[in-house]
């Protein structure tokens, strides 16, 4: 039997990239503060590598995310593959031109003479009253943007084994750290290798209503259900885990079983990426749902600074039970 | 670098008026973390103990009605240009009488009555809009000034560059200044950046810069009137890299494994306050009793600030669908 | 009667300015090449007007798209509307952080203490072989942007009084002008004055399905009218106009009327705009729709060069009738 | 400004190749605005015309596997650096022989053989690109230097800014060359730029910079031979300011409505196409012969080319299923 480890998402981190690293000298890092005379990463993630691998391979960074990503894109195309931190996801509006016109663009406008297998972590989150300009969840821009791969893991063995897939991917990824996500423990093998991209994971299964989640949420969706179960409600709880890509039979299987779908994600719920879950849902279940599929996000504003308003803008575990139990009326 | 050909000095009625907006930041600071210590606060909290001498002499020079542009370190700054205490103090406690409602808090402190126009948490995002600013005192014909503050880190961003060179092209009245404490997060000045001087980066967009003392208050004074008397009369925007150290870290909580110790040990045995207080009375500007007196009478304002803030309530829910836009977002 | 005058886009939108900069004086105009020394803007919507209200009013940029945003929103901060020019929409990517960090939420995070009343003008759309950075739509983040309103006309009249009512707008607004509406023309009133936003325009009436769509792809929409009647079918073609917030009355009211809803857009369809509008009509008439709801948007890939690649990337009206004949089916 | 200490002067060899590139350049410009003009091209296109010594000078000196980041004005650059004919018009044609398959046009040519690595429509992208790539090459240690191509106008934009003070700070093997053809689009250089000479940039971020005559050969090869050894010997990045002029506007169709009538006759009787060949003539490095035979031969060459890409087909839909990733996407 392999060995578990427990640990959390900081950790789990941090194993993926010490592993990645060592399998292979082409992977590098680079980022504001992710040495470790800067004390590897605001979050502590990158600890250690660069004493282990050298500040060749892991460059702390001046505080110029075009750069940053440039020179990601630049190493990438030259048969690296780098990790490139963007501290945190509302940083990313400074260097969305590197991101969506040149990395996730490059393959295909060389007809595939270039490429750029370049992984983007970024971490964010509403909840600690870091506010309107830290905490955004803009997951739904880079799924609507062609040539990058979107993926966030929930708890510590999906986020070793999603990072290390997508450092091994040919194409650029960008890996998103729900802030709740890295502080939650859980077990992780000794010897937990990538998984693939693209494969949601069934993490409860029922057979009342799907929902559908990914990231922090899926921590919320899980706190809901205890609630659930007392309403005498049978949830089945997929996490999503590669949003773009997203794996649509997994959903589609699960809700053409249940009649209900719910989908719960941290952002903004107007023309975000529940709406393209749920549209798809409708287009291919049509006919066969008890219930319209359910989209619960954050109100239309941005995240406010006051914890009561925090709280209030989150979809919380009550939210959650609250909808099932309206579904299931 | 360049040097000033003629330094303004500051009365002895001045140093008092700087000592004064120092120590008001100071005693609010203390007050700040002592609060978040007793678990009555929760918020990140980026202290600027230390870098006091740069707002208060800037402060001591702008008028009211100039505006200030300033990022989550930048308490200080409206605390130096005479922020009432209560609506920051609401503010920072998120509750419904802060200035934003509870709705920014410490990092989008925001208060038009008296110039503090915008507070980001974005490197670099306070030159831009500064300039936009300074373009509508332009237009208007108001001989108003913009502040824009920014730390050394924010120096290798692009905003920074796009803003000076349109300040600079369109001569617009705005100082940059730029809070040199030698580090941005955990990253040391000279392992981000590729010059020695900031200011240098001045003579690129055809702009006075200069390396003024932070810590200093003579400096800081020639210096800023200098650039204010610039921006006032049209002549255009300067950048001021002003050299300081930053005493308690990037964020509360976060230790200095990363400073040189005999560095830090040597820039607070400097600590800018003392010094000056120690001057005004050597000097003869003011006395122990003076200076007491003033010192009580802001601590006294803290604390009744604070006490308005914690004790203010917690905004409505209703607060999430206003201020989206002009008007209110329906239920 | 009102005399009505013939003329394209480019002459409405200069109309709009015109009219705009003559009723108040805190209208402002900043953007590359803008002044008429630089030829009034690339497609020469801003012709005459430095020379007409003076070289303050009307500023050419640096190309410094950060600095211009950064400009319109300082401006607007104090009490000026200014008009800000990205020149193609793909060019947002460089100054998201002003438009998305700053002036979508400084009015939220101010609590309401500031505003910024600016108009973002910006062309885009494919079809004129500028491929894969030239040509993107991307009103769907905008759309999930708290804080700011996206608006899109498709003829001189509503590009006029669209334009009129963004630069009345008490906050900031996206006015996004596709490269094909610029250049067809069409009669405008002469006193065409503002046009309410959030209100959408039903183009054509009819019974059997309702066409969503905007900017260019409501032209597009146009041009299948023929083949969708001898195809025997009543097509209701509303006009958005404004994306967010979006007319959801409008479209309702049509779509419980014809029970079929299509959506065209130029956008990609993974996680585009057209899965709000599909999942808002699936909840809200769940049970009553005859059919699924069709979403037509771009393929999952940048924007090609050649011709034959760049034809099939674009929904074209072939592809619109062929798409309401299998929903009447 | 800075000045050379040691320049490097080309031989006449070396000023034969420079004409050759040039006028490689030249001809294919002529050759796709006159299939322009014919319809039987359809593209947005940026003639470079006037500019040819720059990108010659440098190619000349470039190693095959050095590499190059362009943009949209930059198809010079890559016929200057040899990049073959056939591939290229079929790209510009929109054909699947094209070096793209016709996916990317004449704004995203990519020629990876040889160096042309990137091709952007996005002013100022190309400099933090070619940082990646010299930042690989100073890992693999393999001594390639990497040029970034921009303009005048690329010189305001953030991305210009923090790409050069990384370059400095990781001394990477990179050759920032911007020309500077004194507008950007319709924009007056002097009016966007608040400075006169862009290479005093440089020393805001400690590297050396210097304006260069681009339109002279000798001046182009000494500064970019410098440039060139100081990127391989590992002691990091120069910036070249190259001046010259744009003979036909902006995009093709632009007028000039928006130049100095009398500066623009002078830039173009001043043509450095004919001025270098009538002194390789004069100083006896080639003969009328010899130079008619090179003409010749490249013309062939871009006849055939030329023929090469009208004809070649158009690229199948499924290619917009191809190279969105590595794998294609479903159907
Ligand atoms: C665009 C952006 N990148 C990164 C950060 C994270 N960050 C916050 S403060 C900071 C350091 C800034 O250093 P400096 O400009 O020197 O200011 P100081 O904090 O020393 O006052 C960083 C990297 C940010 N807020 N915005
Ligand atoms: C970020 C960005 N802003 C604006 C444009 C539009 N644009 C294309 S070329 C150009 C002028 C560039 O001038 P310069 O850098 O001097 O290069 P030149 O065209 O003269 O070779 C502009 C503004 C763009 N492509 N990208
Ligand atoms: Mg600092
Ligand atoms: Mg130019």
């Amino acid at each position: 039997m392999t060995e578990m480890i427990k640990m959390n998402g900081i950790q789990a981190i941090n194993a993926a990239m010490m592993q990645a690293m060592e399998a292979d000298p082409k992977v590098l890092v680079l980022g504001e503060d992710v040495g470790d005379r800067e004390g590897g990463g605001v979050t502590g993630t990158m600890k250690g590598l660069s004493t282990k691998f050298g500040t060749e391979r892991v460059k702390s960074t001046p505080i110029s995310e075009q750069a940053i990503m440039g020179a990601a894109i630049g190493a990438a195309m030259a048969g690296y593959k780098p990790v490139a931190e963007i501290m945190m996801m509302n940083f990313t509006t400074v260097c969305m031109d590197m991101i969506v016109n040149h990395a996730a663009k490059l393959r295909f406008m060389s007809g595939g003479q270039t490429s750029v297998p370049l992984t983007i972590r970024t971490l964010t989150g509403a909840g600690w009253q870091t506010a309107g300009q830290h905490s955004d969840f803009f997951e739904g821009w880079f799924a609507h943007t062609a040539g990058i791969k979107v993926v966030a893991g929930s708890n510590p063995a999906d986020l070793k084994g999603l990072l290390l897939s997508c450092i091994d991917d040919p194409d650029p990824c960008i890996f998103i750290e729900g802030g709740m996500t890295l502080f939650a423990p859980g077990e992780v093998a000794a010897d937990q290798g990538p998984i693939p991209l693209g494969k949601a994971k069934v993490v409860v299964p029922g057979t009342d209503v799907t929902i559908v989640s990914w990231s922090a949420q899926v921590l919320r969706c899980q706190m809901a259900l205890q609630g659930l179960a007392e309403a005498g409600i049978s949830a089945e709880l997929i996490d999503l885990r590669t949003i773009s890509p997203w794996d649509r039979e997994c959903v589609l299987e699960s809700v053409a079983k249940t009649g209900r779908a719910m989908i719960v994600h941290e952002a903004v719920r107007s023309f975000g990426p529940g709406a393209e879950i749920a549209a798809t849902i409708n287009e291919e279940l049509f006919g066969q749902l008890k219930k319209p599929v359910k989209r619960l996000g954050a109100p239309e504003c941005p995240v406010p600074f006051a914890k009561v308003l925090e709280d209030a803008y989150i979809v919380q575990p009550a939210d959650i039970v609250a909808a099932a139990v309206e579904m299931m009326g | 670098m360049a040097e000033l050909s003629n330094a303004a000095k500051p009365d002895g009625k001045a140093l008092v008026d700087i000592y004064r907006r120092m120590l008001r930041v100071e005693r609010n600071d203390d007050a700040i973390r002592a609060t978040l210590r007793r678990g009555r606060l929760q918020m990140p909290y980026y202290s600027a103990r230390g870098q006091e001498v740069i707002p208060a002499a800037i402060s001591h020079l702008l008028n009211r009605d100039d505006q200030i542009c300033t990022i989550y370190r930048g308490i200080q700054d409206m605390v130096a240009k005479d922020m009432p205490l209560k609506p920051l103090w609401a503010e920072i406690a998120g509750r419904v009488d802060g200035t934003c409602k509870g709705k920014g808090g410490p990092m989008h402190l925001t208060y038009p009555d008296m110039g503090i126009m915008v507070t980001t948490g974005i490197v670099g995002s306070s030159m831009p809009i500064a300039n936009g600013l300074a373009w509508a005192a332009q237009l208007d014909g108001s001989k108003k000034v913009v502040v824009a503050y920014f730390g050394d880190g924010a120096a290798n961003i692009g905003a920074f560059h796009e803003a000076l060179n349109m300040a600079a092209a369109w001569k617009l009245p705005v100082l940059f200044v730029c809070a040199n404490n030698g580090f941005a997060e955990h990253t040391r000045f000279e392992d981000g950046t590729a010059v020695d001087f900031i200011s240098k980066r001045a003579a690129g967009y055809g702009m006075p810069g200069y390396t003024v003392d932070g810590n200093d208050a003579d400096d800081m004074y020639a210096h800023a009137s200098a650039a204010i008397d610039r921006a006032r009369s049209g002549e255009g925007p300067t950048l001021l890299e002003c050299k300081t150290f930053r005493f308690l870290g990037h964020v509360l909580g976060d230790d200095d494994f990363y400073m040189d110790k005999a560095v830090k040990a040597a820039a607070m045995e400097a600590d800018p306050l003392p010094a000056l207080r120690a001057r005004l009375i050597a000097e003869g500007h003011a006395t122990e009793e003076e200076l007491a007196a003033l010192q009580a009478s802001l601590e006294a304002e803290i604390a009744e600030a604070q006490e308005f803030g914690l004790n203010s309530p917690p905004p409505s829910l209703d607060e999430l669908r206003r201020d989206v836009f002009a008007e209110e977002m329906p239920a």
